[in-house]
């Protein structure tokens, strides 16, 4: 199913840190983290709240807010995007790579008709004339699950429900079907039954176009349904890289774990919630060793004074942790 | 506890004026939210699913009075929202708060998010000191898992989950009896999201803390919630207690609601069967006659497509709005 | 081997104290104006600026002509370093350096004041009647027209025969009558940002209508009334050397840059000192102030670092 | 050739009777022609009238029409065209600003207070079409220079009478004197061409006249030198010395029948006190305003009635006019120590000027030359209406005034100071001055007249009733190629005088 | 939305009731008369004036008279100008006020909001300060300043344009006297947009609009320019009523017969008529601009249009 071959990378972030300053000093809200994507996959990217998921690829798409640095590498198909200049970007952006925003409401335009949103990107990457583009575009939101589209077409963002601005996002990423699509939350503010029309969609389109998706997401429903390879992010680094099958099955780092044992069941009690204990990390003030190590169950002495590096476990199964592969019993804390 | 009614809502409409098309045409009424009534008593949790666009939001802010509803009455402690004139309304404030759904939005820009967070502590408690209104910011940053040191920081230089836990740290902060939460975990990681809920129940368990949970995570709604209401199109398709709703749904659309939500094992989840609704939800500008959910229902007879179905109770604790629900 | 609870406490409390580095709270009053301290331009203005305000203020103590005596022996006279009239003197034989201080002085005093009555009287009533709206903003708004349509000289020349010639008041009046632009540009970004949900936040954190203005509305105006309120200055400044042209503005021995200039302008080829100086004073005044503005502009938006 | 006058302000209008200011003048006096009217150097020449005879008690004269005086729309204008302008002038319902101008004539005055309604009572009759009679109350050596002003100027009765007030427009006005006008933009200029009907017309060597509004000097001086203009009306005072070296020979500043003084409120105290007035005037320094503050060498006043005044000869002056600037400075001193004022009780006085560049400048000057008396002033300016509303009601302490002749005789400058008129600011009142003036203007033999005169004047200066300053000039630009320009000391330079070299 | 801009024209009436009012009564306690002047006119005339124009009437007699002429479309005399009544005053000048003030309100819109759009983009960079510093002086410095100077290069010394006056009307005579007008206004449009345009440029919604890689042009002129014109839109009424009526100070120096002076004028000649009447046609003027601002709110910002 998906492509073997390491040249096939579509994506490849190489020793990728992103740091913000602040007037209280530097975040380091991405570290020297490394990653790839090839193309056609579909890999998911779970992790703590703020632990630079978004940022991650904000960065990669040339939109980090203004107080953002990266340094390292991000190269599609090779080519180094962090690099180029902004006119050649443009030309990467939106066709090549697209992005799904994680906040719909404030990613449409309020004062610009949902249907110019749509077509601009066409019209300029693709050459359409106008008409095409908005049949191409109605199209798209049709697909997308949008109720009476021609009439929705022409109305502003904020006379649609979130839920219809979420997929409008969707759509107008989908619309210029670009090798790489990266997906932040693109599901959250939709209910279940759209939720499962979009993964649909994601999952027809990306085998269509060949498409590789990362799919930025809290629900590890969404990532068990969806993903080929999920990554685990903590305090800016990944922690733990798996095929999507092994991560739930044998989750190698504790951080992993833990989330894994929080998971709502139907049956549970309310009060025997999981939560992972202390407090998380805070990117200003990285400790030494390992950042899960204050949380860590696991946590012994060598944890403290070196930060593990991504280490092969098994194939394709890398995990950042001198202890891995906890018991379930060890991580299950109750809050 | 004492489980006396908090919150009552009786034929609650509100509806939207959309600007006409023409310059002549008189404006559009759009239908949010449509003869929505319910109990809620104190110190229980409501849950409110639906489809998305089918009100939920519109039916949330309608309880506080921060949209303007054209029928129907909310009774708080007994005495009708509606009617309390916007200096009582305020007063009233200090009880009832609300999650928004869109964590960035809600967030004053110009505002450090300590300021944030301590805004309904200066204007319903006035006497604390600086250093305590301190002290109480920080602890519950802390206890929604934000680190304090943040305390400095506006609202932009935040992720999506960090973001939404500012939501939830103002609205919990003065220890309100009600909250309303619209979507206040969806952009949070699963270990967050539990200290969130613990968190909530803490309150609850505490302070008799009622809550109206609007939720698309159908498993999280089915943890937290006592009572249960399935919104579609502004309207009560069904409704009652939690565990039974979810055991044994009545109602066509809650049936396929229900059967659509993700499961976190990529084993079961690639095997699973769903129901897959057939054509558009229809739209709130022009409801179809009969029952709402009839042109996408896969038991319609011709009577659904004519005639509302009355709500009618299904078995103790449920009740739907269904001519052919499975009883 | 699992670490023991209380070496983990023990690590939790130093990483505690590790970022108990920072934690007295700041404002975005505070934040701009460290900002502020990091835009170059805007440093430079600033400093421009106190450098006039210096001159304007200390300057006429220190050079030895007045600035409405006359030197009898030296009447349009050239800049000229050994009679000691560095800026030449003007048809009324009086030393220009002294005059241009003398202008600057008052010219500043003007913009100060009637700016700080403009953004004031502006920024309430464009931000109430904007964020109650209805009724009483439309007849807000309408007040506003009538004031626009009133013709403005009257009343200076009836605010001059009420209150007699008082600088300051003209200067007071002048701002009174300035706000109505500020007021509608506030007005308009009020209904624009009321509709933001952080607006229904407030009010749903039972915040009241007056605060909601004072704490959520002004604060995101801040730049569109920054900028409008440093574009006010120059408009002042040429207001009064109008209405000084008219014969309503400050008395005579008195001046302002702007009479200064009106006056240089009129011999502008015989003699050119009469407008290039003053005309460089308030060149930098206001170059300043824009600079300024634009500099506090950028420090009070957040995104904006 | 058509010529381009900077014309200064607006006109108010075209109809003669409704004008008040020099720029209306020269628009007026180009399309209408009096009786009288004015040759190059302003002096009279028969104009409409053909020739005059005056009776011998010098109270009734007889004008002999010009034949074949026509109006621009070919009808003639006869005797009874004028009468029908006299009437106009001093019927109340027209309101006519300037309808004192001609009260000398008989029964003038009680018509236009309305005392007599009957028309015909007036002293103008015509005793044919082209005889015209004027009577007036008392024999005036200066009536014939008074018909030459616009308020002697005959109107068109058929047109006016046809057309009511909308006679005045472009395409109803038909006009008697050497241009008719074809086209007026308020605000921009009026224009005129050469009046085919007029007597006068071979002789006309400029074909017509663009007389353009532009109140601001500076730039109408750069209009001048694009060679937009050619000629300028009036000059900025600064540029004079830049003119004298940029354009030679093109400024022409000529003393003018005006004077420039400040009169002090002589009724209330301390300027009720003679020596006080006199110290202050003593303490100006009249030799530095015209050359050094204004610029363009107005000459010093010491006199009331400016020099070259017709039927005056030379004006009375004050006593100390010669004594030299300091020991008139140490004379001020001691009249002001003698008032009672001195270091410890300074004078304190406002000086108000209405708003305007030079009276400006002159007032700091002059301000500052009362300083080393210990005198302390406060200069206070007003707009023009305000400065004169309040001058009138005596609410000023020492004010800013100027008076422009009207007709040539000492008469219109010595009526300044007569007891009670409006136009005496300064309230100085002094019953032997009012009796000489009255007298005066009783005497037909023009050599006592002006005897007469002098002694008023006189008595004035020596009571220093109010302060002299300077007398004005005219100032005009001239381009080299226009001709015929004279200066003269009314500032009057009609077209029909004019010619362009090309 | 024509429901609302009728109800808006139709609340204009009191509005412009009052105003009328208000100016009316308060000209009577200016100090001054129609008739002062430096010739003091002797009594007789005075009265006979008096009558003339109805001033010898009880004040709320006058005030009677007039609106009833207004109602009747009669604006009144001019005390200033005979031969033309107000209305008619007004309407000569008109069209030249209009074109002039016209033309340099495009070109102030123009020149301000692109040197703003730089600014922004190229904020606090080289071509940021440079733009600003041009256009800044054509804000600092009064126009009774600029006037000459480009009256003394353009017009004198280089000969290209016409110092002054309207000429035939042709482009050529207008060209100094609408960049005078428009500069001030240019520089102060251009400040608003660069600092809204900043402001919106940190918007979400314009990172989604750069991620769509449509380029910096149409980022700026198609995302960013609508919401960051509402400020300036504010500004652009009170602009457009001044332009519209003129100026005296550009009127004065080149000789134009629009009717800028009579806001002035006939203030400080005390024309009670004229004031009056400039009254009149700036509130319509106002009213109808803020009208249209009101509805470009409305345009900009689609929010704002279900208030
Ligand atoms: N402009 C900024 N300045 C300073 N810190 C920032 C800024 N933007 C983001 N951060 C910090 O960077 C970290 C990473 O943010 P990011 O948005 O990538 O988180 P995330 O993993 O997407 O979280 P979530 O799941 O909540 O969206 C966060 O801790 C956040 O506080
Ligand atoms: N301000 C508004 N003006 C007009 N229509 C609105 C407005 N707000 C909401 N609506 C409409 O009301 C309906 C209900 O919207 P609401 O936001 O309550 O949905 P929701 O159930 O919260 O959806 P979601 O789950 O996507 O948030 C939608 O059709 C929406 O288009
Ligand atoms: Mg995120
Ligand atoms: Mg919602």
């Amino acid at each position: 199913m998906h492509p073997e071959t390491k040249n096939d990378a579509l994506l490849e972030l190489r020793d990728y840190s992103i740091t913000f300053a602040t007037p209280d000093g530097e975040v380091k809200a991405v570290s020297n983290m490394n990653l790839s994507v090839r193309r056609g996959e579909r890999v998911a990217i779970v992790g703590e709240s703020g632990s630079g998921k978004s940022q991650t690829f904000l960065g990669v798409m040339g939109l980090l807010a203004k107080n953002g640095r990266t340094s390292g590498q991000a190269l599609l198909e090779g080519r180094d995007v962090l690099a180029l200049k902004s006119r050649e970007l443009d030309h990467v952006r939106g066709k090549d790579m697209a992005m799904v925003f994680q906040d719909p409401m404030t990613a449409l335009n309020p004062s610009l008709r949902i249907s110019r949103q749509l077509t601009e990107q066409l019209e300029v990457h693709r050459g359409f004339t106008a008409r095409a583009a908005s049949a191409e575009a109605l199209d798209m939101l049709k697909r997308v699950g949008i109720p009476d589209p021609s009439r929705r077409f022409n109305l502003y963002p904020h006379e649609l429900s979130g839920g219809m601005r979420q997929r409008i996002v969707i759509a107008m990423a989908l619309l210029t079907k670009p090798k790489l699509l990266i997906a932040d939350e693109p599901t959250t503010a939709l209910d279940v039954t759209i939720q499962a029309q979009i993964l649909d969609l994601f999952n027809d389109l990306t085998a269509e176009m060949n498409t590789a998706l990362v799919m930025i997401t809290h629900d590890l429903g969404v990532v068990a349904g969806l993903a080929d390879r999920v990554a685990v992010m903590y305090a800016g680094r990944i922690v733990e890289e798996a095929p999507v099958d092994e991560l739930f099955e044998v989750p190698a780092h504790p951080y992993t774990a833990a989330l894994h044992a929080s998971i709502p069941r139907p049956d549970q009690d309310v009060d025997q919630l999981a939560v992972i204990p202390g407090r998380p990390p805070n990117l200003q003030h990285l400790p030494k060793g390992c950042s899960f190590s204050p949380r860590c169950p696991m946590v012994q002495n060598d944890c403290i004074d070196v930060s593990p590096k991504l280490e092969i476990l098994a194939e394709r199964h890398s995990a950042a942790c001198f202890h891995p592969f906890p018991r379930r019993e060890e991580v299950l804390n109750h809050g | 506890m004492a489980e006396r009614s908090l919150l009552r809502v009786e034929n609650l409409t509100t509806q939207f004026e959309l600007p006409s098309k023409g310059f002549f045409k008189p404006p559009m009424l759009l239908t949010a939210v449509s003869n929505v009534s319910f109990d809620l008593r104190e110190g229980r949790t409501l849950g409110i699913v639906g489809e998305s666009g089918c009100g939920k939001s519109t039916l949330g802010r309608s309880i506080l009075r921060l949209l303007k509803s054209q029928k129907g009455r909310i009774l708080w402690q007994g005495r009708n929202l509606l009617d309390l004139s916007d200096e009582e309304m305020r007063a009233a404030r200090r009880d009832m708060q609300i999650i928004f759904q869109d964590p960035i939005a809600s967030l004053n820009p110009r505002m450090t998010v300590g300021d944030i967070i301590a805004e309904p502590l200066t204007v319903f408690e006035p006497k604390l000191t600086k250093a305590e209104r301190l002290t109480r910011v920080r602890e519950i940053m802390a206890a929604v898992g934000l680190v304090p040191e943040m305390i400095n920081r506006y609202p932009h230089e935040f992720s999506g989950g960090q973001a939404q836990r500012i939501g939830i740290a103002r609205a919990v902060v003065t220890r309100p009896k009600l909250i309303i939460c619209d979507e206040p975990v969806s952009a949070l990681d699963v270990s967050i999201q539990g200290q969130v809920i613990t968190l909530l129940r803490k309150l609850r368990k505490e302070f008799g803390l009622t809550l109206i949970f609007i939720s698309h995570d159908l498993s999280v709604v089915r943890l937290i919630s006592d009572d249960v209401l399935v919104l579609y199109l502004g309207k009560v398709v069904e409704a009652g207690d939690c565990a039974t709703v979810f055991d044994r749904p009545a109602h066509p659309y809650t049936q396929a609601l229900f059967s659509a939500a993700p499961v976190p094992d990529p084993k079961l989840a690639r095997n699973r069967q769903r129901i897959r609704l057939q054509g558009d939800p229809p739209s709130p500008l022009n409801p179809p006659p009969g029952c709402v959910f009839s042109p996408r229902c896969w038991k319609a007879t011709d009577v659904c497509r004519t005639e509302m179905p009355p709500t009618e109770q299904v078995r103790p604790g449920q009740s739907a709005a269904c001519y052919h629900m499975d009883r | 081997m699992i670490l023991n609870p209380a070496k983990r406490e023990l690590l939790a409390a130093e990483l505690l104290e590790a970022e108990g580095l920072s934690h007295k709270s700041r404002s975005l009053t505070g934040d701009a104006l460290r900002r502020l301290s990091r835009n170059k331009a805007a440093v430079v203005a600033i400093v421009v600026l106190l450098l006039l305000i210096l001159a304007a203020f200390l300057g006429p103590y220190l050079i030895p002509f007045d600035y409405e005596e006359p030197d009898w022996a030296a009447f349009r006279m050239p800049p000229d370093m050994e009679s000691g009239h560095y800026f030449g003197t003007d048809p009324n034989g009086r030393d220009l350096l002294a005059r241009v201080l003398y202008g600057t002085r008052v010219s500043l005093a003007v913009a100060a004041t009637a700016t700080i009555v403009s953004v004031v009287i502006g920024v309430l009533y464009g931000a109430i009647s904007g964020y109650i709206g209805g009724r009483l903003d439309a007849i807000m708004m309408r007040f506003v027209d009538i004031m626009y349509a009133l013709p403005y000289i009257l009343f200076v020349i009836l605010l001059m025969v009420v209150f007699g010639r008082n600088v300051y008041l003209l200067f007071a009046a002048i701002g009174a009558l300035e706000w109505l632009t500020m007021a509608r540009i506030v007005r308009g970004q009020t209904l624009s940002i009321k509709q933001r949900e952080f607006i229904e936040a407030a009010r749903a954190s039972g915040q009241k209508p007056f605060k909601i203005i004072l704490k959520h509305i002004i604060p995101n105006l801040v730049g569109p009334v920054v900028i409008f309120a440093a574009l006010t200055v120059p408009e002042i400044i040429a207001t009064e050397s109008f209405l000084s042209y008219l014969g309503f503005g400050v008395q005579e021995p008195l001046t302002s840059l702007g009479t200064l200039i009106a006056e240089g302008t009129d011999a502008m080829e015989s003699m050119p000192w009469l407008l290039t100086f003053p005309a460089c004073f308030l060149v930098a005044l206001l170059m300043s102030l824009l600079f300024i503005g634009d500099g506090l502009r950028d420090a009070f938006d957040p995104k904006d670092r | 050739a058509t010529l381009n006058i900077h014309n200064g302000g607006d006109p108010q209008s075209l109809d003669p009777q409704k004008l008040s200011s020099d720029y209306e003048n020269r628009i007026a006096g180009d399309i209408f022609e009096g009786l009288v009217t004015e040759d190059p150097k302003d002096d009279p020449i028969p104009g409409q009238a053909e020739s005059w005879t005056v009776s011998p008690d010098g109270k009734v004269y007889t004008f002999k029409l010009r034949d074949g005086i026509k109006w621009s729309d070919g009808q003639p204008v006869t005797a009874g065209d004028f009468v029908f302008a006299f009437q106009r002038l001093l019927d109340p319902k027209n309101a006519a600003e300037y309808a004192y101008l001609q009260f000398t004539i008989k029964n003038a005055e009680k018509i236009n207070k309305g005392e007599i309604t009957d028309f015909s009572q007036l002293g103008v009759k015509a005793i044919d079409d082209k005889t015209l009679e004027i009577t007036l109350e008392n024999p005036t050596p200066y009536f014939i220079n008074a018909l030459m002003h616009y308020t002697a100027y005959p109107l068109p009765k058929h047109v006016v009478e046809a057309k009511g007030t909308d006679w005045v427009k472009i395409g109803n006005i038909v006009t008697n004197g050497p241009y008719k006008p074809t086209e007026w933009i308020p605000g921009a200029s009026v224009t005129t061409v050469k009046n085919d009907q007029y007597y006068g017309e071979k002789d006309l060597k400029i074909d017509g006249v663009k007389f353009f509004t532009l109140e601001d000097q500076e730039a109408a001086l750069k209009r001048y030198r694009a060679g937009e203009f050619d000629i300028m009306t009036d000059f900025p005072t600064d540029q004079y010395e830049w003119m004298k070296k940029n354009l030679p020979g093109q400024a022409h500043v000529t003393p003018f029948l005006a004077s420039y003084y400040y009169v002090l409120n002589a009724q209330k105290p301390p300027f009720n006190d003679k020596r006080v007035r006199q110290a202050l005037s003593m303490a100006v320094n009249r030799d530095v305003i015209g050359p050094k503050i204004l610029g363009t060498g107005e000459l010093p006043a010491y006199s009331w009635v400016p020099p070259g005044t017709a039927n005056y000869g030379d004006p009375a002056y004050v006593s100390w006019k010669d004594m030299p600037y300091k020991e008139k400075v140490e004379e001020a001193k001691k009249l002001l120590k003698e008032a009672g004022f001195g270091p410890d009780h300074p004078l304190k006085a406002q000086l108000r000027y209405n708003t305007n560049d030079n009276h400006k400048r002159v007032a700091v000057a002059i301000a500052s030359m009362w300083k080393p008396l210990g005198v302390q002033i406060e200069l206070y300016n007003t707009e023009t209406k305000v400065h004169y509303d309040e001058m009138q009601h005596g609410q000023v302490e020492i004010g800013r005034a100027g008076w422009i002749a009207d007709y040539n005789d000492p008469d219109n400058f010595l009526g300044l100071l007569v007891s009670g008129v409006s136009m005496n600011y300064g309230r100085w009142s002094n019953a032997d001055y009012d009796k000489l003036v009255k007298e005066a203007n009783a005497q037909t033999d023009l050599k006592t007249r002006a005897e007469i005169f002098k002694k008023a004047e006189q008595l004035a200066l020596d009571d220093s009733a109010a302060i002299p300053l300077y007398y004005y000039v005219s100032k005009n630009v001239v381009s080299p190629k226009v001709q015929g320009f004279e200066d003269n000391i009314q500032d009057i330079h009609r077209t029909r005088w004019l010619s362009i070299k090309e | 939305m024509i429901k609302y801009a009728l109800r808006r024209l139709l609340s204009t009436i009191p509005v412009m009731w009052i105003a009328v009012t208000l100016s009316f009564f308060v000209l009577r306690l200016a100090p001054g008369g129609p008739f002062d002047g430096e010739r003091p006119l002797p009594p007789v005339i005075l009265k006979n004036l008096a009558a003339h124009y109805n001033l010898d009437k009880p004040l709320i007699d006058q005030y009677l008279i007039y609106i009833y002429d207004v109602l009747k479309g009669d604006l009144g005399p001019s005390f200033a100008n005979e031969d033309f009544t107000v209305g008619q005053q007004i309407m000569i000048g008109l069209p030249y006020t209009f074109t002039i003030g016209g033309l340099a309100f495009i070109l102030a819109i123009l020149i301000g909001v692109t040197v703003g759009c730089l600014g922004a983009l190229y904020q606090n960079k080289a071509p940021d300060y440079l733009l600003g510093l041009v256009i800044l002086v054509g804000l600092v410095l009064p126009n009774f300043l600029i006037a000459p100077i480009l009256q003394l290069i353009f017009g004198i010394h280089l000969g290209w344009l016409p110092v002054g006056g309207w000429g035939d009307g042709s482009f050529r005579y207008l060209v100094i006297p609408i960049v005078v007008l428009a500069l001030p206004h240019a520089g102060r449009i251009s400040r608003m947009t660069r600092g809204s345009m900043i402001e919106v440029m940190n918007q979400n919604y314009i990172r989604t609009a750069k991620a769509k890689g449509i380029g910096p042009r149409l980022t700026v002129m198609r995302h960013a320019l609508k919401p960051a014109m509402m400020p300036v839109v504010s500004y652009l009424g009170p602009a457009a009523s001044y332009l519209l009526t003129g100026s005296l100070v550009v009127e004065s120096i080149f000789g134009l017969p629009g009717i800028g002076r009579y806001f002035v004028n006939a203030a400080l000649n005390r024309d009670y008529g004229m004031v009056l009447g400039t009254v009149i046609f700036y509130m319509v003027l106002i009213v109808f601009l803020n009208l249209l601002v009101d509805i470009a709110y409305a345009w900009l910002d689609p929010k704002v249009r279900n208030r």
